[in-house]
C-alpha cells in the first residue's frame, strides 16, 4: 500500500468512492464554469489511484479486494480486482481523464448539456469499475448489463440519428446479455452457484455439448460487445454520433469491456487447454479455431466497409470493428507472444484511436462537419491537430515509428510462428485496406484545396489540442519503447494464467526474428534527420507558394473552383470490390426484424379473433373424450 | 331396474356433453350476438346437468333430512353438494345472463347492429386499433429501424 | 387490537355488506357514499395488516364459517401470501379510486364488490367458493369493464363476458370432475386425496378445465383474447387494477390448485405451455401495437405467461419466482397504465412528450429497464429467481421456456425503448404539448417510488418472500392447519 | 564500429547500385526501342540537374517534410536488409519490420503530393494506393509463405538457410511456386507496364510527380533507385538465396530487375480495375497454390 488510507477502505474502494462522487458531482456541476475541469480532477484522481494499484500488483498483491459485499436472495457478491481488470481499469480511468480533459476548456462551453456528457462518462467509469472487478458470474452479467446501459445513456444523449443508432444498440447489446444470461445459466446448472471457482471446479464434469454451448453463449454473448461479425451492425453508428470526447472515450474502451469479458471467461475461466479440447467431429477443426475466424473476417470485412465511408467518424468507427478483430485474434493464438501482442494492441489502440477521434471532433468544432466530401486544406489552418491526427494515422495504419506497428508485428509474428498462414494472411490484408482508408481521411480532410469558407478557421483551442497531442505522444513513446507498455501488459498476462513474454525496454528477442524499436525508431528519425539534411543543404533556396498557386494541365486553378480530389477517392478499387459489398448481415439483421413483425402480427390476428373459445372447445373436447374414453365417468 | 337406472345415469351424462357442445357451438358460428348469448345459456345448462348427474344414485332417496337423522338407515341418499351447487351456479348464470343481455341492448343502442363483425369493426375503428393488422402488408417502414432496411452507414 | 382467525371473514364480508347498503347511501349523498367506499377499502387493508402478525406467527389463520369444520364447513385460509394480495388488493383499489364520475356510487359498488370477490378469491379454502368468489370478481369488472360508456366499452365488455362466462362454466365442470373423484370440495382434504383420486386422464381433465376457467382472469393462453380490448376500452384506472391485482388473485387460485391438487409432471407441464406461450406471444404481439394500452395489455399477458411458467416449477422455488414476478409486476404494471392515460392514441404521436413531461418519461424509463429485467432494478431479481427455479428443476422443457423468455426479453426491450427513443424526439411545431397534472402523474410516482424502494431493501424483501413461499408451496402444511385432529 | 560503417555503408551502396539499376533500365530499354541509350553518368547528371534548378517551388511544410520521409524511410529500410558483408541492423527487425518500413516512403510521398493541392497529384496518389492493394496481396501471401517454410523472419537467417546446401536450398528450388507469384507481385510493386497506372503521363500529367520540380523531382528520382535496389535486393534474399560475396550477389539482383525491365516494354497500361484483378487473380492464385505446397510439405 503506498498509502494509507481511512477507515480501512482498499484502493478499490476508494476507487469507487471517486468514480460514484464523480457520477453524482458531475451530473450535478458538470455545465458549472469550472465542472470541466473539475471532472479532470476527478478522473486524474482515479487515474493515479489505479496507477497505485498497479504498483501494488507489480509489487505482487495478487488482487486487490473491495469491502463492498451484498447478499442477495441468498447470492453473495464480492468485488474483487485482479491484474486483468487492472489493465482494463487502467485505460479506462486513462482513457476518461483525457476525454474530460478535452471537454473541461471550450468544448464544454458551446455545448448545450455538457453535465449530462460529463455525467454519463463518470457513470460509465463507474459501472466499468464495477465489471472489471466482478467477483463471480453474477457480478459479472450485473456489471455487464450496467456497462452496456450506461453507454448506452452515453449515446442517446445526442438526439437525432444518434437515438436510432442508440436503440439499435441497446438491441444488440441485450440481445448479448440474453446469451450472457443463458451462459451463466448453464454455469449455474451445473456447478450450483456463480462462483468462479464453483465453474472451474464444475468444468471437468461438463458433457461436451454443454461446453460447446457455453463456448458458444460466451463467446456469443460477449462478442456482440465487441461487434465480432455478424453483430457488429450496431458499432460505427453508435459510437460516431456520440459527441467528441464521449465518443473517443467509447470507442478506446467499451468495446474493449467485451474483449475483457471474453478473455475472462473463455481464457481464466475454461481455459485454453478445455477450448483446445473441444473439437467439431470428424475435423481438426478447435473452438478457437471458429473463434479466430469469426475474429479474422471481423479485421477484414469492416476495414474494407471503413474504406467507403464519406464521414470521418464512421470510418473510424469501423476501422475500430476491425482492429478488435487484431486483438482477440492475438490473445487466441494462446502463446506468450500472441497473448502479448492483442493485450498491447489493445492499449495502444486506445491511444492512437482518442487521438483520431479527438482530431476528428476538433475539426467538426471547427468546421461543423466531418464529411469527408466537404473538408479539404485544413492544415494550414489546424496544424496541430493535423499532427494528432497524421500521429494517429501512423498508429491506426500499424507501420513505424508508432505504437501500433508493436502490437501488430507481435500478432502477425505468433501467427507466423505458430503456423497460421490464412489468419496472418487476413491480418496482412486488414492492415492493407487500412492505410489506404486512412490516407484517404487525412487527405480528404486537411491536405488539397481548402475550402474558401474555411479560410479564417482557427486552429482548436489548447484544452483540446493538448489532450490529443499528448495521447499521439504516448503513442510515439510506447511505440519507440515498448517495453514500458509491455510490463503493464505483463500484469494482466499474469492474472490470465499465461505465460509472460521476455522483452526489453525496445521490444522482444525471439529466436526466428527479433524486434527492437529503439533502433528501428532510432535509424529512422536519424535517417530522415539526414533527409532534411540533403534536402536543405544541397540544391538551391526553396521559396513556398500558396496552395492556391496551382496548375493543372496548363490551366489555372482558383480558389473558386472546387478541385479537390474526395469524393470517391478509390474509384478504381470501387468497381472491384463494389460488388463485393452484398450487405447480407444488413439483409439478414432486417430478415429478424421482419420476423419478429410478421409473427407480432400474427399474434395480433390470434388476438383480434373473435374465435379463441374455438380451440377451447377443441381442447375441451379432447379432455372430455380422453377422460371419458379412460372410464373416469360415471361410476 | 339397475339396468335402467344405468341407462339414465348414461343418459344424463350423454345430454350433458350434448348441451355442452350445443352450446359451444352456439357461441363460436353464430355472428349474432343474441345467438350467442342463448348459446352461453344452453352451456350453462349442460355444466349444470353434468353437476347434478355427478351426484345422482339411482336407487337413492332424496337428500331430505326431516326431523332425527336416522334416514341413514332407510337407505343411500342422493348426494346433496352438486344439487346445492347447482342452485347457486343457476343463481350465478342467471346473473350472468342478465348483466350479457344488458350489455347487448347497449352494444345496440351504441351500434345498431348485433352482427359480431360489425361491431369488431366499429369497436375497432373506435379504440383506433393497430393498422397493422387491418392493413396487412401495409408496414410503415421506419417504424422499426431494425427492419428499416439499408442506411448509409451500414455498407456503402 | 388484537385480530384472531374469526376476523378473517371481515375482508370480504364488511365490503360485501357496504357494497349492498352503497346504494341506499348513495340517494342521500354521493359525497357520504364515496367516502364510506373507500373508507371500507382502507379498513380492509387495516385488518389484513393487523392479521398479519397472527398469520405469520402460526403460519395461517384458519377460520370454519358457523362454527362448522373442515372438511364440512367451509374454511378461509389467510396465510401470509394471502393477506398480502389482500392488501395489495385493496390498496390498489384506493391508489386508483374513482373520482367523481357522473354514477359515483355505482362504480363504486362495483368497485367494493371487486374487493369482496378478490378476497374471497384468495382466502377461500374450498374450490366452491372459490368459483362464487370468481363469479362475483368477474361480474364486478364486467360492470367495470363497461363503464367509460363507449360503444367499445360495451363490445369489449360483452365479450369479456361471454368468454368469462364459458370459462367459469368450464372451471364448473372441472369443479364437477374433482367433486366426482374425490366427493369433497374442501382444498385441504382434497390435498389429503389428490394422491390417490386426482391422478390419471381425469385429474389432469378436472386441472385444465379448471386452469382455462380461473386463466380467463389470469389472462392465460389462449382464453385471453379480451385482454387489449377491455384494457383499451376500459377507464385506465380500472385498466390498472385489473392488470395490476385481479389477474395476480386469478393465478394465485391457480398456484393454490398446483400446490395443493396437482403436483401431476402432465399438469405443470401443460401450465408451463400455457406460460411459455403467453409470454411468447404477448411480447410478439406487443412489438406490433400501435398504442400504449395495448402495448402494455400484451406486455401483461407476457407478464402473467412468465408467472405461469415460474408456478409450474415444483418446490417452493418456482412458487417464490412466481410470487416476485407477480409482486413486481403489480407496481410496475399499474404505473405505466398512468402513463398511458394520458399519452394516449398512436405511439408515433407522442414524439418529444418526453421533453414537456420530463418526469414522467423518467418513470417510463425507470419502469421499462425494471420490467425488462435490469439489475439491480427488482425486476432482474424476479427473472433471475425465475430462471435459477427452472435451471435448477431441469427438463427440457424449462429450458425451452428460459430460452422463450430470454428471446422475448430483447423484443420487450425493442418496444419499450423504441416508445422512449420517441418519447425524447424533437415535437413537430405546433402541437399542444401533452403534460401531466401532479395529481394525474401521483400514482404512477408513488409506485416508482416502491419500486425504488424495493431496489434498495431487496436483500430482507427477499428473505421474506422466500419464507412466504416456502409456507405457500407446502401443502401438508395447509392440510394440517385446516385439519388439525388429522383425517 | 562495424555497426556505424554499416549505417553509412549500406544506404550509400544501396544508392549507387541503385543507379547503375536506374541506368540498366534505360538502357534496356533504349535497346529494346532501337536506341542508343544514355550515357554511363546520366543518372547522376539527372540528380545533379534537378538539384541545381533555380526554382524551387515549395507546397508547404508537409511537401518538404515528405521528402525527408521519403528519403529516411528508404535509407532506414536499407539499414535493415542484410547483403553480403553488411547485416546492418537486421538483427533488430526482420522480414516484417522491413516490409511496413518500406511503406514509410510511400507514406510521406503521399502525404506530400496530397499537400500539394493538385487534383492530378491526388488522383495520382489514390491510383497508387490502389495498386498498393493489388500487388501487395499477393506478395504477402509470399512472404507468408515463404517465413512459414523457412520458419523465421529473421533475414540473416533466411539467407544462411539458403546457403547451407547450395543451389538446392535456394527459395526458389524449394518453393518454385511461391517464388514466381513473387517474382509477379515484384513486378507490380516496381510500377512500370502494365501497372503505371499511377504515372500515366496521358491522362493525369504524370500524377504525384505533378507538383513536383527542382529537388523534389531529384528526390524522386534517388527514391527510384533505392526501390529498384530494394525490391530487387529483398527478392534475391528471399528467393536466390542471397549471396556470400557481391560477385554473386549482385547478378542476381540485375537479373531480378532485367526480368521486370524487359518485360516492362512490351506492355501497354491496364486500367486500374484491370490491376486489381489481375493482381488478385493470378499472382494471388498461384501465390496461394504455392502456399498449400508448403503448408503440405
Amino acid at each position: 500500500m503506498p498509502f494509507a488510507l481511512p477507515f480501512d477502505m482498499t484502493s478499490l474502494d476508494l476507487l469507487m468512492a471517486i468514480a460514484a462522487a464523480a457520477t453524482v458531482l458531475l451530473y450535478l456541476f458538470g455545465t458549472a464554469r469550472l465542472g470541466g475541469y473539475l471532472a479532470t480532477l476527478l478522473h486524474g484522481a482515479a487515474l493515479a489511484v489505479t496507477v497505485a494499484m498497479g504498483l501494488d500488483l507489480a509489487a505482487g498483491a495478487g488482487a486487490i479486494p473491495s469491502s463492498l459485499r451484498l447478499t442477495v436472495l441468498g447470492q453473495q457478491l464480492a468485488w474483487t480486482l485482479d491484474g486483468l481488470g487492472w489493465f482494463f481499469l487502467l485505460l479506462t480511468t486513462g482513457a476518461a481523464f483525457f476525454s474530460s480533459w478535452y471537454m473541461a476548456g471550450e468544448w464544454g462551453r458551446v455545448q448545450q448539456r455538457a453535465r449530462i456528457q460529463h455525467g454519463t462518462l463518470a457513470l460509465n467509469v463507474l459501472t466499468m469499475v464495477l465489471l472489471l472487478s466482478a467477483g463471480d458470474l453474477l457480478g459479472l452479467f450485473i456489471g455487464w448489463e450496467f456497462v452496456s446501459w450506461a453507454a448506452f445513456a452515453m449515446m442517446i444523449q445526442a438526439g437525432g440519428p444518434a437515438t436510432q443508432a442508440a436503440y439499435r444498440y441497446m438491441l444488440y447489446a441485450l440481445a448479448g446479455a440474453m446469451a450472457l444470461f443463458a451462459a451463466i445459466l448453464v454455469v449455474h446448472g451445473a456447478a450450483g452457484g456463480f462462483g468462479f471457482d464453483q465453474m472451474r471446479a464444475a468444468l471437468p464434469d461438463m458433457s461436451t455439448g454443454m461446453l460447446w454451448t457455453l463456448f458458444a453463449l460466451f463467446a456469443g454473448g460477449f462478442g456482440v460487445k465487441m461487434a465480432l461479425v455478424p453483430t457488429h451492425l450496431w458499432q460505427a453508428p453508435a459510437y460516431s454520433y456520440t459527441p467528441g470526447a464521449s465518443s473517443a472515450f467509447l470507442n478506446a474502451v467499451s468495446a474493449r469491456m467485451g474483449l475483457f469479458a471474453l478473455i475472462l471467461s473463455l481464457v481464466k475461466l475454461i481455459g485454453f487447454d478445455t477450448l483446445a479440447g473441444l473439437r467439431i467431429p470428424m475435423t481438426g477443426i478447435e473452438s478457437t479455431d471458429i473463434l479466430a475466424w469469426v475474429a479474422a473476417i471481423t479485421m477484414v470485412v469492416p476495414t474494407y466497409i471503413a474504406l467507403m465511408q464519406t464521414d470521418a467518424r464512421m470510418l473510424l468507427t469501423w476501422h475500430g470493428i476491425g482492429q478488435g478483430g487484431y486483438m482477440l485474434l492475438g490473445i487466441l493464438v494462446a502463446t506468450p507472444l500472441g497473448v502479448a501482442g492483442g493485450l498491447l494492441h489493445v492499449f495502444n489502440y486506445a491511444t492512437y484511436q482518442m487521438a483520431l477521434i479527438l482530431a476528428v471532433f476538433a475539426v467538426i468544432h471547427r468546421t461543423g462537419t466531418a464529411d469527408l466530401d466537404e473538408l479539404g486544406g485544413l492544415i494550414t489552418r489546424m496544424p496541430l491537430t493535423y499532427v494528432a491526427l497524421l500521429m494517429g494515422i501512423i498508429g491506426l495504419a500499424g507501420l513505424p515509428p508508432m505504437n501500433g506497428f508493436v502490437s501488430k508485428w507481435m500478432i502477425y509474428k505468433a501467427l507466423i510462428v505458430t503456423q497460421q498462414p490464412l489468419l496472418s494472411i487476413a491480418a496482412f490484408v486488414g492492415t492493407l485496406g487500412t492505410i489506404l482508408s486512412v490516407y484517404k481521411l487525412i487527405h480528404n480532410i486537411f491536405l488539397g484545396q481548402l475550402r474558401v469558407e474555411h479560410r479564417e478557421i482557427r486552429e482548436a483551442p489548447w484544452s483540446m489540442t493538448l489532450p490529443m497531442l499528448v495521447l499521439a505522444g504516448i503513442g510515439f513513446v510506447t511505440g519507440f519503447a515498448p517495453g514500458l507498455a509491455l510490463s503493464i501488459v505483463d500484469q494482466a498476462q499474469a492474472a490470465m494464467g499465461v505465460a509472460l513474454l521476455p522483452h526489453h525496454l525496445g521490444g522482444v528477442v525471439l529466436a526466428t526474428g527479433s524486434l527492437n524499436m529503439l533502433w528501428v525508431v532510432g535509424v529512422l528519425v536519424g535517417a530522415i534527420g539526414v533527409g532534411a539534411l540533403i534536402f536543405y543543404v544541397l540544391g538551391n533556396r526553396r521559396f513556398e507558394t500558396h496552395q492556391y498557386d496551382n496548375y493543372a494541365g496548363g490551366h489555372f486553378l482558383s480558389a473558386d473552383i472546387r478541385y479537390h480530389f474526395s469524393h470517391e477517392f478509390y474509384p478504381g478499387l470501387a468497381r472491384v470490390i463494389g460488388p463485393w459489398y452484398r450487405g447480407w448481415v444488413v439483409r439478414m439483421e432486417h430478415g429478424l426484424g421482419v420476423l419478429a413483425e410478421v409473427s407480432g402480427d400474427l399474434w395480433h390476428g390470434v388476438f383480434r379473433a373473435a374465435y379463441t373459445p374455438l380451440y377451447v372447445l377443441i381442447v375441451a373436447v379432447l379432455g372430455l373424450f380422453w377422460a371419458g374414453g379412460a372410464g373416469g365417468f360415471g361410476s | 331396474m339397475t339396468m335402467d337406472a344405468e341407462m339414465l345415469g348414461k343418459a344424463l351424462y350423454a345430454g350433458a356433453v350434448c348441451l355442452v357442445l350445443l352450446g359451444l357451438y352456439g357461441m363460436v358460428v353464430p355472428r349474432n350476438l343474441m345467438r350467442i348469448v342463448l348459446g352461453l345459456v344452453l352451456l350453462e345448462s349442460g355444466v349444470n346437468l353434468f353437476l347434478v348427474a355427478a351426484g345422482f344414485r339411482a336407487d337413492a332417496a332424496a337428500p331430505i333430512l326431516t326431523a332425527p337423522f336416522t334416514a341413514q338407515a332407510a337407505g343411500p341418499l342422493v348426494d346433496p353438494v352438486p344439487q346445492a351447487l347447482v342452485l347457486t351456479a343457476i343463481v350465478i348464470g342467471v346473473g350472468v345472463l342478465a348483466l350479457g343481455l344488458a350489455l347487448v341492448v347497449r352494444v345496440k343502442e351504441a351500434y345498431g347492429t348485433l352482427d359480431t363483425h360489425a361491431v369488431a369493426n366499429r369497436m375497432a375503428r373506435e379504440t383506433g386499433a393497430d393498422p397493422a393488422v387491418t392493413a396487412a402488408g401495409a408496414r410503415t417502414p421506419g417504424a422499426l429501424p431494425v427492419a428499416a432496411g439499408r442506411t448509409a452507414e451500414d455498407a456503402p | 387490537m388484537t385480530l384472531t382467525a374469526h376476523h378473517v371473514v371481515l375482508p370480504v364480508a364488511l365490503p360485501l355488506l357496504v357494497a349492498f347498503l352503497l346504494p341506499l347511501v348513495g340517494r342521500l349523498s354521493d359525497g357520504l357514499a364515496r367516502l364510506l367506499a373507500q373508507l371500507t377499502t382502507l379498513a380492509v387493508a387495516v385488518i389484513a395488516l393487523l392479521l398479519w402478525p397472527a398469520a405469520s406467527d402460526g403460519g395461517a389463520l384458519v377460520s370454519a364459517m358457523g362454527g362448522f369444520a373442515a372438511p364440512i364447513g367451509i374454511v378461509f385460509y389467510a396465510d401470509k401470501l394471502a393477506l398480502m394480495f389482500v392488501v395489495a388488493l385493496a390498496v390498489g383499489l384506493l391508489l386508483f379510486r374513482p373520482r367523481r364520475e357522473h354514477d359515483s356510487t355505482k362504480v363504486q359498488t362495483l368497485w367494493l364488490l371487486l374487493l369482496a370477490g378478490g378476497s374471497g378469491l384468495v382466502l377461500s379454502g374450498d374450490l366452491f367458493n372459490i368459483f362464487v368468489f370468481y363469479e362475483i370478481t368477474a361480474v364486478a369488472t364486467y360492470g367495470l369493464g363497461a363503464s367509460a360508456h363507449t360503444g367499445a366499452g360495451y363490445g369489449a365488455s360483452l365479450r369479456y363476458l361471454l368468454l368469462s362466462a364459458l370459462g367459469s362454466a368450464f372451471a364448473l365442470l372441472g369443479i364437477a370432475l374433482v367433486y366426482a373423484a374425490a366427493g369433497t370440495l374442501n382444498l385441504a382434504d382434497l390435498s389429503q386425496l389428490a394422491g390417490e383420486r386426482l391422478t390419471g386422464p381425469m385429474g389432469l381433465t378436472a386441472f385444465v378445465l379448471m386452469v382455462l376457467g380461473f386463466g380467463v382472469k389470469a389472462e392465460l393462453f389462449p382464453v385471453n383474447t379480451w385482454v387489449p380490448e377491455v384494457y383499451t376500452a376500459a377507464p385506465t384506472r380500472v385498466t390498472a387494477v385489473l392488470a395490476g391485482v385481479v389477474s395476480k388473485l386469478a393465478m394465485v387460485v391457480i398456484l393454490r390448485l398446483l400446490v395443493l391438487l396437482f403436483q401431476d409432471p402432465a399438469a405443470l407441464g401443460f401450465l408451463l405451455l400455457l406460460g411459455a406461450i403467453g409470454v411468447a406471444a404477448g411480447e410478439l404481439a406487443a412489438f406490433r401495437s400501435r398504442d400504449l394500452h395495448r402495448t402494455f395489455a400484451y406486455s401483461s399477458i407476457a407478464q402473467l405467461g412468465l408467472m405461469a411458467v415460474a408456478f409450474s416449477i415444483p418446490g417452493h422455488a418456482g412458487v417464490l419466482a412466481g410470487i416476485a414476478v407477480a409482486l413486481h409486476h403489480l407496481v410496475v404494471k399499474p404505473a405505466f397504465f398512468v402513463l398511458a392515460d394520458r399519452w394516449r392514441g398512436e405511439i408515433a404521436g407522442l414524439t418529444g412528450a418526453g421533453r414537456t413531461s420530463p418526469l414522467a418519461a423518467g418513470l417510463f424509463v425507470l419502469l421499462s429497464l425494471s420490467i425488462i429485467g435490469i439489475p439491480p432494478l427488482p425486476g432482474f431479481w424476479a427473472k433471475l429467481m425465475l430462471f435459477k427455479a427452472a435451471i435448477d428443476a431441469g427438463g427440457a422443457g424449462n429450458l425451452t421456456a428460459v430460452a422463450i423468455i430470454l428471446a422475448a426479453t430483447v423484443i420487450e426491450a425493442a418496444y419499450l425503448f423504441r416508445v422512449v427513443g420517441i418519447l425524447y424526439g424533437t415535437a413537430p411545431a405546433g402541437r399542444p404539448p401533452l403534460r401531466f397534472t401532479l395529481g394525474e402523474l401521483a400514482p404512477g410516482l408513488l409506485l416508482g417510488a416502491v419500486l425504488i424502494a424495493a431496489t434498495v431493501s431487496v436483500a430482507p424483501l427477499g428473505d421474506g418472500l422466500t419464507a412466504m413461499a416456502a409456507d405457500s408451496a407446502d401443502a401438508a402444511a395447509y392440510a394440517s392447519r385446516v385439519l388439525p385432529g388429522g383425517n | 564500429m562495424t555497426l556505424l560503417a554499416d549505417l553509412i555503408l549500406m544506404p550509400l551502396v544501396a544508392f549507387v547500385v541503385g543507379l547503375l539499376l536506374v541506368l540498366m533500365a534505360r538502357r534496356v530499354r533504349a535497346k529494346i526501342e532501337r536506341r542508343v541509350g544514355p550515357p554511363f553518368l546520366q543518372p547522376v547528371y539527372d540528380i545533379v540537374k534537378l538539384y541545381a534548378k533555380k526554382t524551387q517551388v515549395s507546397h508547404g511544410v508537409m511537401h518538404d517534410l515528405a521528402i525527408m520521409m521519403l528519403l529516411g524511410g528508404f535509407i532506414t529500410a536499407e539499414i535493415f536488409l542484410p547483403v553480403p558483408g553488411l547485416d546492418g541492423l537486421a538483427e533488430h527487425g526482420d522480414l516484417i519490420t522491413l516490409v511496413y518500413i518500406m511503406m514509410v516512403p510511400m507514406l510521406g510521398l503521399a502525404l506530400g503530393v496530397g499537400s500539394c493541392a493538385n487534383p492530378n497529384g491526388s488522383i495520382g496518389i489514390s491510383r497508387a494506393l490502389t495498386a498498393m492493394l493489388a500487388y501487395d496481396v499477393p506478395y504477402v501471401v509470399v512472404i507468408v509463405g515463404a517465413c512459414i517454410s523457412y520458419g523465421t523472419t529473421n533475414l540473416i537467417d533466411i539467407v544462411q538457410i539458403q546457403q547451407q546446401g547450395g543451389p538446392a536450398t535456394w527459395g526458389a528450388a524449394t518453393m518454385p511456386i511461391l517464388a514466381f507469384a513473387g517474382l509477379l507481385a515484384t513486378h507490380g510493386m516496381l510500377g512500370k507496364e502494365p501497372f503505371e497506372i499511377y504515372i500515366a503521363p496521358a491522362e493525369i500529367a504524370t500524377g504525384p510527380m505533378t507538383e513536383m520540380s527542382g529537388k523534389y523531382m531529384g528526390a524522386l528520382f534517388v527514391m527510384q533507385c533505392f526501390q529498384l535496389y530494394t525490391v530487387g535486393v529483398l527478392y534475391t534474399t528471399m528467393f536466390l538465396g542471397g549471396g556470400e560475396n557481391w560477385l554473386f550477389f549482385l547478378p542476381k539482383v540485375f537479373a531480378v530487375i532485367f526480368i521486370s525491365v524487359a518485360v516492362t516494354n512490351v506492355y501497354g497500361r491496364y486500367k486500374t480495375d484491370d490491376v486489381i484483378r489481375w493482381m488478385w487473380k493470378w499472382p494471388t492464385g498461384i501465390a496461394l497454390v504455392g502456399l498449400a505446397l508448403v503448408m503440405v510439405r
